[in-house]
This record gives structure tokens, sequence and C-alpha cells, in this order.
């Protein structure tokens, strides 16, 4: 019994690491796939137009880059690097639409480098606003959204009806409450669902139809409570870092050799909305509502009422964990800043910490498990 | 001999493989080193051997093993591995109670660590991105002006006036170090420019970490008298250096001292110490290598 | 009869050749630059010309090129190695459209127009990663002169992916690999392929518009000049004098010069020349 | 159009002293602020909404500005070094990194000037940097900070037009959280908004946009009266710290008077002007004389420069204007406008510097990555290989940082340059033989 729910995980998951390593827009979705660069993109809006929400998280360390570094300062993190490698090697020849927020200075410039290079492809920056404290906020995002579902009706050739995007608003609550399960699980016993196999999971919905990644996470959810489960003294940490380029699976292993991680901000781009998008009323109001009052923080959002402190107090404190290891991508400035404000706040707590850095290209972790089992012996051996 | 517990540290560097012997009274029985050369385990092996010879006991009678530096799983007789930092922290704070940070300056990272006053990390930052803040930094500047590493140090304290080293690239700054040898700059002044240049990128990790005092240096470091004047001259404060010769020796002096707590402590709760078992552990499932088994990135060459 | 001169003064070598007023190549001289570039570009000035059967006297336009150019203190005028590469490159195969120049510590590539003349250039001098001094790297680790590595490189079989961009790096990341018991050639071969993609990568800078004509110390590389042309699909020209193609093209400037009159290149030495 | 204004025989004052004089007097004003009851404002010069301010009497502090000025007064590395040591990453913008190194030295500015702390910071999204940089003063000292959303355009060609429903959403947007600015200003200084007021600083900034662009058009000309980047660099010095005021409009007018005058004598900025070229990105404030040089010494100028537009905050240079007798409304259209005509553009700038080529005559394009500058330096890359590919043109990277030293290589920028001019020589001599 145990061995036969541990062979069905694995072939769940194995399904889902083979989707999380696809690249190429498949052929029947050609022209289809609209792809967008992290963080906050409403893929509700997409989906309800019939179109495929392509996410683009970068090329990891799986593809060589040959043509990007002749296009992007050699000072710049890697997923816009990579992601431009993807559109200049033709991965990404079957999108259909193309969009960029402007979350940091980088991605923006990903609509001009795709202007240039990809014009067919109606390359657009999805103006998400900086301010979400002003009362004309959501109106500005509704407008936005609004210009969306405009652009993407064009697309489709049919008007996009509230009841599509409700119905697609319905799909997606439903797919939010099961990665939220994913996460209550991982906080109230780690040892059941690592970090890496809820990561995969969670990444599959990137390239499968809502519905059926839905599925494919109720199957998993049947499955984790009958697991066979051994008990390990590890300290609880949260993981912070991953909220827009990827760190590699290779790191997150190699944290979880030795530490439980029990919260993160991991493919938060999959998970910002934190509660139910109100399923009444017009959708696209609701979903722009939502980004203003329900959506996970990021260091590339600014909202005064989300002091990046206090955000990370709650989550040690909700995910019970004892330690922290803030991360931030190579180059990444928002990321670079917030986590020098949290590793300093957290000096003051007194709460161990652990800075690491990452590239989604690198291949070397000798360094980096040198690092996190020194830091888990300081933690283990008081 | 066969008196009480014997616990043997084992420092398997890029370099050199080091072990220290101890003894109950945790004092030193014998050291060893050799260099690691290609093969890690079989240096560790013949070290271990050399180590037991060196202290004329057989190596059954060694009760614990605990291994340390980037071979430390390599090494199939162990019984434990802990990594560096946590073994320089505490042969550190073993020797010098005060000391509050850490500064260790190797050939490929430099790290700085803060301890507590028990030896226990607190905190640490490494550099290992680029060559400019390593110690291989001053082997390059040596290797152009056709000195040997062990030399540096002696070298360097003959120079008055060192020259200001402003490259960011190791590699780049050979191009320097042309330029001043071309402009008339003697070979001293650029060999302690370079010591200044390290010393001030060490210093600022060190800043990272807190800069407490008491300082000690650890590492190979502590045998080149002028990067331990800059180092000082630069923090203003005397640093602490490994006694009689440990300086080397000093990650494997730690691997040691906590294998010896660890025997003390299964011994007070009246726990066996089991053999070594020669087999890693079970390890779950790992996606990445998976990747690579399904989709190599093969070179294409 | 009419003598030229083209001095190319790198940070690791200094080359010259003089030309008769064919421009056909009557002598050679190449040496290391130890302590100073000027005495450096002077002696091989003096080896060249010795080799040559001539006196300085009888040389009658001389051009410097290289990072050492301004150290030439007895050159006519100084021109970039970009002009002087492409200029050689040009000369030799005419219907080049890209240089590819990898050097000993900066990598450029010239694209070149219709008429010969340079239209954009590309270089890599910032970091040594993509230099022929990442070769030199692995020259010191496994204790093999330079001009060994491209033959043992091609008899790879399984090439090791080299991660470290640093040159100080590699030298351990190679150790470490010999470590886990990968074979040298292997290592090699991993060597040469992480600096052809970077070589390849700042060729595409420029625009890969064949033909590309391959200069600079590491054109007598066969493993780079294979890899190369697997990595940009296209086959590189490779000269014989490859490693002297900067100082040919030196001297091809000279000799522009010495045939409009001295006169009037001294004087557009004077203009060009801060 | 420059033919008509006949230069002023003998100024009292030259422009340099004028501008001088000001920048010196408005430095003094910043430094004793607080001591006059005077509320200061942390603004950066793209899209600031400094008319708002100006009306409410803030004092103007550009923390920017303040930066550069570490670099330019040689002094940088200490601030830089003080930032790192308090834990910044290399990476991270060297603007915010001098900042912090100044909030560490108790705010001590190398140009004497004690720089008060704020009683409003505003952070526009055009460089997002702003907004990660404001929260640094937020918990610094505790000035909550103002984010003023701009939205830029959404693709190249991008044209928001008065009366589409996408122009409408993007001012109402505007508007709507100028008011909140509004609101938020009255608090701090206990007096109400007055419209007039606004629109009185208003018909000044238009003004000094038409005086603007009249100067940056002139350079059009041959010989160029000035550089761009070193003359020009001091020119929008002065326009940011007093726009909207009657001072700037007068310094402008001396500004335009001057130039005006060196185009009718015939005065270039180089003895022969040899080649005309664009300048595209930011200047490296601790070398740009030496860079300038550099390019001088060939016979090169830089006729026109993207910085010029998107650095002289909303005085876009294509000469979008106020009504004053609707201010605020008037504001939010000329915000919005400008950032996505002007100030937004270097995400999309490869048209931007094709037009001003044709414009001014240029004979190449030089762009200058900053190490630490992703807003502007991003795609530099893609867009110097469109521009080459697209038009022909020859063009220059080089690389170093804004005010970071270490990573300015004199020998290999003067290698770049060197050979930059060989390939406009070559192209010369190929174009005359044709």
């Amino acid at each position: 019994m145990a061995l036969e729910i541990e062979t069905s995980l694995t072939e769940i998951l194995a399904r889902c690491h083979e989707l999380s390593l696809r690249q190429r827009i498949p052929d029947d979705e050609a022209g289809m796939a609209i792809g967008y660069f992290p963080v906050y993109f409403p893929e509700e809006i997409v989906h309800a137009a019939g179109l495929r929400p392509h996410a683009l998280y970068g090329g990891g360390n799986h593809i060589e880059v040959r043509y990007a570094d002749a296009r992007i300062g050699s000072f710049v993190c890697s997923i816009c690097r990579s992601t431009t490698e993807l559109g200049l090697n033709g991965s990404l020849k079957g999108l259909g639409g193309f969009f960029a927020q402007p979350i940091c200075d980088a991605a923006k410039h990903m609509a001009g480098i795709w202007g240039r290079n990809f014009p067919q492809q109606d390359p657009q920056i999805l103006a998400l606003p900086q301010n979400v404290n002003s009362p004309a906020s959501a109106r500005y995002v509704y407008d936005e959204y609004q210009r969306l579902r405009g652009i993407l009706a064009e697309k489709v050739g049919h008007e996009i009806t509230d009841e599509a995007i409700r119905a697609s608003v319905r799909v997606y609550n439903e797919n939010r409450r099961l990665q939220r399960a994913l996460y209550a699980i991982k906080r109230d016993d780690p040892a059941r669902l690592s970090t890496v196999e809820a990561y995969l999971l969670i990444r599959a919905g990137t390239r499968l139809r809502r519905e059926e990644h839905n599925e494919l996470l109720r199957a998993a959810l049947r499955l984790l409570p009958e697991r066979r489960v051994r008990q390990m003294d590890k300290p609880r940490v949260i993981f912070l870092g991953g909220f827009c380029e990827q760190p590699p699976l290779e790191m997150i292993e190699t944290i979880e050799d030795v530490c439980f991680i029990v919260d993160d901000d991991l493919l938060i781009g999959q998970r910002w909305i934190t509660e139910d998008v109100p399923e009444e009323g017009d959708p696209v109001w609701a979903l722009a509502e939502s980004y203003i009052e329900r959506s996970a923080a990021s260091p590339v959002q600014y909202d005064a009422r989300k002091r990046k402190e206090d955000v990370l107090m709650r989550m040690l404190h909700e995910a019970h964990a004892e330690a922290t290891i803030i991360s931030a991508a190579k180059f990444c400035e928002p990321g670079l800043d917030d986590q020098l404000a949290q590793s300093r706040w957290l000096d003051q707590q007194d709460i161990p910490y652990l800075v690491l850095e990452f590239e989604e290209k690198m291949t070397s972790f000798e360094q980096m498990a040198m690092q996190v089992e020194t830091f888990a012996e300081s933690l283990l051996f008081e | 001999m066969t008196t009480g517990i014997l616990v043997a540290g084992i420092d398997i560097g890029s370099t050199y493989t080091k072990a220290v012997l101890l003894g109950t009274s945790r004092g030193v029985r014998a050291t060893a080193i050799r260099r690691s050369g290609y093969k890690p385990a079989a240096a560790a092996s013949a070290v271990f051997d050399d180590l037991v010879a060196n202290a004329m006991v057989a190596k059954e009678e060694v009760t614990y093993i605990a291994t340390t530096g980037y071979g430390r799983y390599m090494v199939p007789f162990r019984h434990a591995q802990i990594t560096e930092l946590t073994c320089h922290a505490v042969a550190t704070g073993h020797h010098f109670p005060a000391v509050r940070t850490i500064l260790d300056i190797g050939g490929q990272d430099i790290k700085a660590i803060r301890i507590d006053g028990m030896g226990r990390v607190r905190a640490f930052r490494l550099n290992d991105k680029c060559a400019a803040g390593t110690g291989a930094f001053l082997e390059k500047t040596a290797r152009y002006l056709g000195l040997e590493t062990g030399d540096i140090g002696a070298y360097a304290l003959r120079s008055r006036k060192p020259v200001e080293i402003s490259s960011v690239c190791a590699v780049f700054a050979e191009s320097e170090v042309i330029n001043h040898l071309a402009s008339g700059v003697v070979p001293e002044d650029i060999m302690e420019g370079a010591i200044v240049a390290l010393g001030g990128r060490a210093v600022q990790l060190m800043k990272r970490v807190g800069l407490e005092p008491d300082f000690a240096l650890a590492g190979g470091m502590t045998n080149n008298p002028a990067m331990v004047a800059a180092l000082e001259s630069r923090l203003g404060a005397p640093l602490h250096l490994p006694p009689n010769g440990l300086g080397q020796l000093n990650g494997a002096f730690g691997a040691a001292l906590l294998g010896l707590r660890r025997v003390e402590r299964l011994l007070a709760d009246g726990r066996a110490i089991m053999p070594p078992s020669g087999e890693d552990e079970f390890k779950a499932l790992r996606w990445s290598t998976y990747v690579a088994q399904s989709a190599s990135p093969a070179i294409s060459a | 009869m009419l003598y030229v001169a083209g001095v190319d003064v790198g940070s690791t070598q200094a080359k010259a050749v003089v030309l008769d007023d064919e421009g056909r190549m009557v002598g050679e001289a190449i040496l290391d630059v130890e302590m100073n570039m000027g005495t450096a570009a002077q002696q091989v000035f003096e080896k060249v010309v010795a080799n040559a059967n001539l006196t300085p006297d009888e040389i009658a336009f001389t051009v410097a090129t290289g990072y050492g150019r301004y150290r030439v203190t007895f050159g006519d005028l100084q021109v970039t190695e970009i002009s002087c590469h492409a200029r050689g490159a040009t000369a030799e195969f005419p219907r080049t459209r890209t240089v590819l120049d990898i050097g000993g510590q900066d990598t450029k590539a010239i694209r070149i127009g219709e008429a010969g003349e340079v239209v954009d250039f590309a270089m890599n001098d910032k970091c040594a990663a993509g230099t022929g001094r990442f070769l030199g790297a692995a020259s010191f680790a496994l204790e093999l002169p330079l001009s060994e590595l491209g033959p043992l490189a091609l008899k790879a079989t399984a090439p090791v992916k080299i991660t470290t961009t640093c040159t100080v790096f590699a030298e351990s990341e190679i150790i470490g690999h010999l470590a886990k018991g990968h074979r040298p050639e292997d290592v090699l071969a991993g060597m040469h392929y992480s600096i052809a993609t970077r070589c390849a990568s700042l060729v595409r800078r420029v625009g890969l518009t064949p033909e590309i004509t391959f200069t600079g110390g590491v054109s007598r590389n066969a493993a780079m000049v294979s890899l190369l042309h697997k990595v940009l699909d296209t086959p590189l020209n490779v000269s014989a004098q490859g490693h002297f193609m900067g100082a040919i093209g030196a001297a091809l400037y000279a000799l522009d010069h010495a045939r409009a009159g001295t006169r009037h290149a001294a004087a557009l030495a004077e203009e060009v020349a801060p | 159009m420059a033919q008509a204004h006949v230069a002023n025989p003998a100024p009292t004052v030259d422009a340099r002293t004028a501008g001088q004089r000001l920048v010196n007097q408005w430095l003094a004003h910043v430094h004793t602020a607080h001591e006059r009851g005077q509320p200061v404002a942390y603004i950066f010069v793209m899209g600031n909404a400094v008319e708002i301010l100006r009306s409410f009497g803030f004092e103007l502090v550009f923390p920017e500005i303040n930066s550069l000025q570490t670099g330019v007064r040689k002094m940088a590395p200490d601030f830089l070094a003080k930032a790192e040591d308090y834990g910044f990453s290399p990476d991270v913008c060297s603007y915010v990194k001098a900042d912090v190194g100044l909030m560490l030295s108790d705010m001590q500015h190398p140009s004497g000037t004690r720089i008060p702390k704020p009683d409003i910071a505003i952070a526009s999204s055009l460089c997002n940097v702003y907004i990660k940089w404001a929260e640094i003063w937020e918990r610094h000292f505790g000035t909550p900070a103002f984010v003023l959303d701009i939205p830029g355009k959404r693709f190249a060609t991008w044209r928001p037009l008065p009366g589409t429903a996408q122009y409408d959403a993007d001012t109402r947007w505007v508007e709507g959280q100028l008011r909140d600015l509004i609101a938020q200003c009255e608090r701090i200084t206990g007096t109400k908004f007055d419209p007039d007021r606004l629109a009185e600083v208003e018909s000044n900034v238009n003004e000094m946009i038409r005086l603007w662009v009249e100067i940056l058009q002139l350079n059009q000309r041959r010989p160029a009266p000035y550089n761009s980047m070193l003359d020009g660099l001091t020119y929008i010095g002065v326009l940011n710290a007093w726009r909207g005021t009657p001072e700037g409009v007068e310094y402008m007018r001396l500004l335009r008077d001057e130039v005006a005058g060196k185009l009718a004598r015939g005065e270039g900025r180089v003895a022969e002007e040899r080649f005309r070229l664009i300048f595209s990105g930011t200047p490296c404030y601790v070398n740009m004389r030496r860079l300038v040089e550099l390019f001088e010494s060939h016979g090169g100028v830089f006729a026109a420069s993207d910085y010029l537009t998107y650095a002289a905050g909303g005085l876009d240079s294509s000469g979008l204007f106020y009504d004053p007798s609707r201010p605020l409304e008037s504001l939010a259209e000329v915000t919005t406008l400008a950032s996505q005509l002007g100030l937004s553009n270097h995400f999309f700038s490869h048209q931007t510097l094709a037009q001003q080529v044709k414009e001014y005559g240029a004979d190449g394009i030089v762009y200058h990555g900053i190490k630490s500058c992703r807003t502007v330096a991003t795609s530099m890359a893609d867009n110097r290989e469109y521009v080459t590919s697209r038009y022909g043109l020859p063009t220059l990277y080089i690389e170093s940082d804004l005010i970071d030293p270490r990573y300015w290589s004199d020998a290999q920028i003067k290698n770049r340059v060197d050979a930059f001019f060989e390939v406009l020589e070559q192209r010369a001599l190929v174009k005359g033989g044709d």
C-alpha cells in the first residue's frame, strides 16, 4: 500500500517535472499561448478568452545561452537573459501574445526587446500600478485589465463575456484553494511533502490547462495523507527570494537536505492572490480589487500596508519557523534591497538567518551546501 | 598506549589534507598533513595512517572520526562530517574565548564568521564569486613577480610605499602589475599593494557580520606576516593567531574537538558509539538528478 | 626598395613584421613582454629589422598597434588593433566580413563593410573569460605548453562542462574535474568549448556575416578552429600568419602612408595621434 | 527660428556664472530650510510633480543630484564604501548607495550643504529603484513614501490621444494620485492648496519648456554650440532645481541667448567639428570630462542625448505645455504624456534615437551602459543591435558606472574611442569615394 502510494506520487511528480522543463510551445497551442513575464498577472482573463496563459519563468540551468548575451547587459538578472534567449532560439515562436509588467526596471525592457525582435507577437506592457494605496488604484487596475480584455477579444475575434470570466475565476479559486492545502501540509507536517515536491506540483500549472492542473493537485492531495513518512530532526526555516527568477531545484534540495522549508515565496506569481476572488458582480472588478486587497507581498510591489519586515514576521509566526534563508537572485535590485532590510531587522530581533545569492543558471552547489550545512549546524547544536 | 578516548579530525581541503588527534584532556596527541592530490579519499586514508603512526597508536584505538573541508563526504570511515566554518569557529573559540569575529582567507574564498563565547557560529559571509577577493589574487600576483607563495609575506614586508591596485579582476590586476613594473615601482611595493587590497576586501566582508572584537585569523594566511600586519592596521586591533603552528590545522582541530564533545555526550547518555557504516545515508529521490538522466544537456562539442 | 614595419604590442607579446613595397612579408619577429612594453617594442622592432636584413633607417614608415601602441616611441602613427586586424584579414581574405581575434587578454569581433572598412566592433576586455588567458589557466593547471592544448582537446570523447567564467577559478575547476577522474582531454575540450561559446556570442554582437576570418594567437589552435566552426555553423578562414595579423595590418597602413609620401603621413600622424 | 533671436551684445553675466550662482543659492536654501520653517521634499528628476510641491512652498532636495555630486567632487568612493559596509550589494544602483553613505555621514554633503531630512518623499514609477530608494528613507527617516505611479508606454508605437479610453484612464489615474498628494501636502504644511499658485508655477514651466526646446534645437545646427553631455549637464542641473520659478525662466532666457549668440558667431563647442554624435544613456559623472575630451580630441561632439530628455524631468523636447486655466487636470495630462512620449522611452528608445540622428545630422550613436542602472541599460545592447542593423549607423558601446570609479578603465575606453573614430574616418572615406 505504502509503496503503491509512493509510486503514484512519483508518477504525478515525474509528469510535473517533465512539464516544468518544457520550454517550447507545443504546436497545438501555437498562436493560442499568451506569454507573460512574472510576477502578478491576471491569468483568468486569458483563460476566459479560451487562450493558454504561458508563464515565462526563465530557462533554468538547462538551456545554453547563445544569442542573448549579445543583447542583454552583463549586469542584468538571468531570467531576463534566458527569456530573451528562449525568444531568440525559437522556443517561444508559438506565442500569440507577450506581456511584461513594470515590476522592475529590467522587466520593463522586456517589452522593448520583444518589440524589436518579435513584433508579430504584439508585445505589450500591462501597466500594473506601483501605487496601491490611492482610492483611485482599483479603478486604474480595472481600466488596465479591461484593456487586456479588449486586446485578447481582438485576438480571438469575439467578446469575452463576464460569465466566461466568472467561470474562470471559479476555476482559479479552486486552484488557489488546492495550492493553499499543499502549503498547509508543508507547514504542519513538512516531512510529508517536501518543498521541491510542492514546487513541482505548483509549477506544473504554468504548462497545463488550469482545470487539468486542479485534477492533478486533487490527486496528489488524496495520496499525501496516506504517505509513509520518516520524521527527521531538522530546523524549520522560511525561504525568501524565489518570487520572480526561480532558484534551481538543486538549491532547494540542498537546503532541504538539512532544513525543513515551512513557508516560502517560490512561484509567488502562481499564488499571488491569497484568498478567493469574489465570484459575484463584475468579475474584472473583482480581479482588480483582489490585486489591491488580496495580493501576496513581494519586493516588486510597494504597499504602505505591507511593510517587508511585518510580512516576514507574520510568515515566521504563522509557519512556526525558527530561522530564515533570505536569498536574492544575482542582479535583482528589488530583491537585494529587501534582503538587506530584512536581514537588519532579523539582526535586531535576534532571529537567525542565512543570506544566499543565486542565479537560475547555476550548476555548482558545493559552496552553497557548505553554507547551508553550517547554518543548520548552528541552529541544531545550540 | 591505550589511555581513554582518542578522536581524529580530518580536514580534506582542495590543496592539503590535514589531521589532528585529540585525547580526553583535549591535548593534541598527533598531527599529520599531505597534499590532497587528485584522490581526496585516498589522501584522507593516507593522512589517517600517518596520524596514527605519529601518535604510535593502532587505528582501532581511535574512538571517533570527524571530517571537514570540501572532501568531508568523501571519507567512508568517518563517523560524522561537519563544515569547515563550524570547525574553525569552535577551534578558535577554544583557543581564544574572547574572539567574536573570525576571518579565514583561503585560495578559493574568504569567510568571515561571527561566533559567541562558546565558539558557536552566529553569522557568516563568504566571498567566492571573484578571485580578486581571495588568496588566489596574491598567488597570481606573486607568480607574476616570480615569487613562491611561501615567500610572499617576507618579501612584502620590505615594502616602504605600497602601490594602489584598483582592478576588480585578478587577471586584469596583472596588467596593473605590468604597468607598475614598467613605471619603475619595485616589486615589493606591488606585492604589498596586493596584500593591502586583499586586506581591504577581507575587512569589508568582516563588517558584514558585525566586526565585533576580538578578531582572529584562520587558514593559510596566518603564515603570512605581511597579511597579518595589513589586516591589523586596517582593523586597528590585534589579530589572534592559532597557537603552535596550528593555523593550517585549525579545521581539523575543530573537527576533532566537536567529535570529542559528541563522544562525551554519547557516553554521558549511555549510548554506544556505532562504527561508521561506510555508506551514505538514504536520500530521497532527487528531482534535479532525475533531470540529468532524462535530459542530459550534453555538450555538443 | 621601400620597406615599412608594423609593430603590435600586446600585454603578453610583442609582434612585428616588415613588408616591402609590394606588401610581401620580408621579416617577422615575436617576443614576450616581460617588464616594459616600450622596451619590448623597441626590441621586437630591432629584431624584425635584423630578420629582414635591413637597418632601422631603411624602414620608411612604422605603424604601431595593440594596447601598448602609445609606448612605441619610434612609431610614425598609432592605429588600434581593431583596424589593423581588419586590414590584415581583408588583405589575405578579401571576402572577409567578420573578423574574430582571440588574443591573450582580450577578444574582438569586427564587422567589415563592402569596401573593407570597419563597420562595427565589440570587445571582451573587462573579464578574461573567453580570452586566450583562459587557455593559459589550463596550460598552468595541466602543466602543458599552450601549443599542446589544442591537439589534446581534439582527442576528447566526453567533454566536461566548465561552469566558472573566472579565469583564476578555472584552474581550480580543472583540478577538481581531474580529481573526479575526468580525463585531461575531456576537461580541455570543455575549456575550449567555454571560450568558443563566449567568442561566438561576441561575434553575434556585431552580426555573424560570412566570411569569417579568425586571427590572433589562438587561431593556431586547431581545436578552437573546429569548435568555432561548429558553434558558429560557418567555416572560418585561418591564416598561417594569424598571430601576426595585427602587425601585418599595421604594416599595410604604414605602406599606404609611405606610398602617399612621408611628409603627408607625418602631418596626418600629428593630427590623428593626440 | 534661431535667427530670430539676436544675442545680447553685452550680457552682464554669462549663463555659466548665472547657473553656478543659482545652484549655490538653491543649496543654501536647502541647507537652511528647516531653520526657516520651510518643509522639505525629496524628489527625483523623472516624474516628480514638482509644480504641486512648488505651489506649497517646499524646498526641493534631489537625492540623485546629491549622489552624482559626490562623484563630480571625487568623493563617491567614501560614500559608496559606507553603504557597502552597511550591507548593500555591489550590484545595487550607486546613486542609492551614495545616498545611503550620506545618511550614514550625518547628511553632511561634500558640497558643504547639510541635507535636511524629508517631510515628504515622492517616488515615481518611471524608475522602480526610486521606489526601493524611498523605502530606505521610510526606514531611515520615518517619512512615508508617496509613490506616484505614472503609466508609461505600453508598446513602442503607443500614441495616447486625447478622447480615447486609454488616454482618459491614464490621466484620470494620475490626476487621482495628484489629488492624494495635494491632500498630503495640505496636512504637512497646514496650508490649503492654491490652484492660482499652481497655475503661476505652470506658466513659468511653460516658458522654460519653450526655451529649452529651442536650446535643444539650436544644437541641430553646425557647428554645435554646446556639448550636450558636458554643458548640457550643467543646464539640466539648474533646470531641475529651479523649474517653475521666475529665476529658472530668467536663466533659460540667458542661456538661449548665449547659445544663439555662439551660433550666430559660428563658435562651435570644438574648434573643428568633424563628427556629430548622439549620446544614449546616463553619464559617468566621475569621468565625464575625460570622456568628452577623448571624443573632442578627435573632433567629435555630442550634439544631442536622450539623457537631456529624460533627466530634464517633464521638460519634454516634444514641447507639451500646461493649460494654466485647468492647472490640476493639465498637470495630470502633461505628466502622463511627457512620461509616455519622453521619459519612458529608454525602454523603446531606438525610435527616439533614430529621430535624433536625423534631426541633428548625426554620424553615429554612443551608448553608455551603466553597470548598476537597469533602467537605462538593460536592453541597450539589443537597442544598439537594432539601430546598427536597421539604420546602418556606426555605434559605439562603452560601459562604466554613474559615479563608481572602480568601473572606469581608461585604457579600455580610450582603445574603443580611438577605434570608433577610425570606423567613422573609414566610413567617411568610403562614402566620399562613392
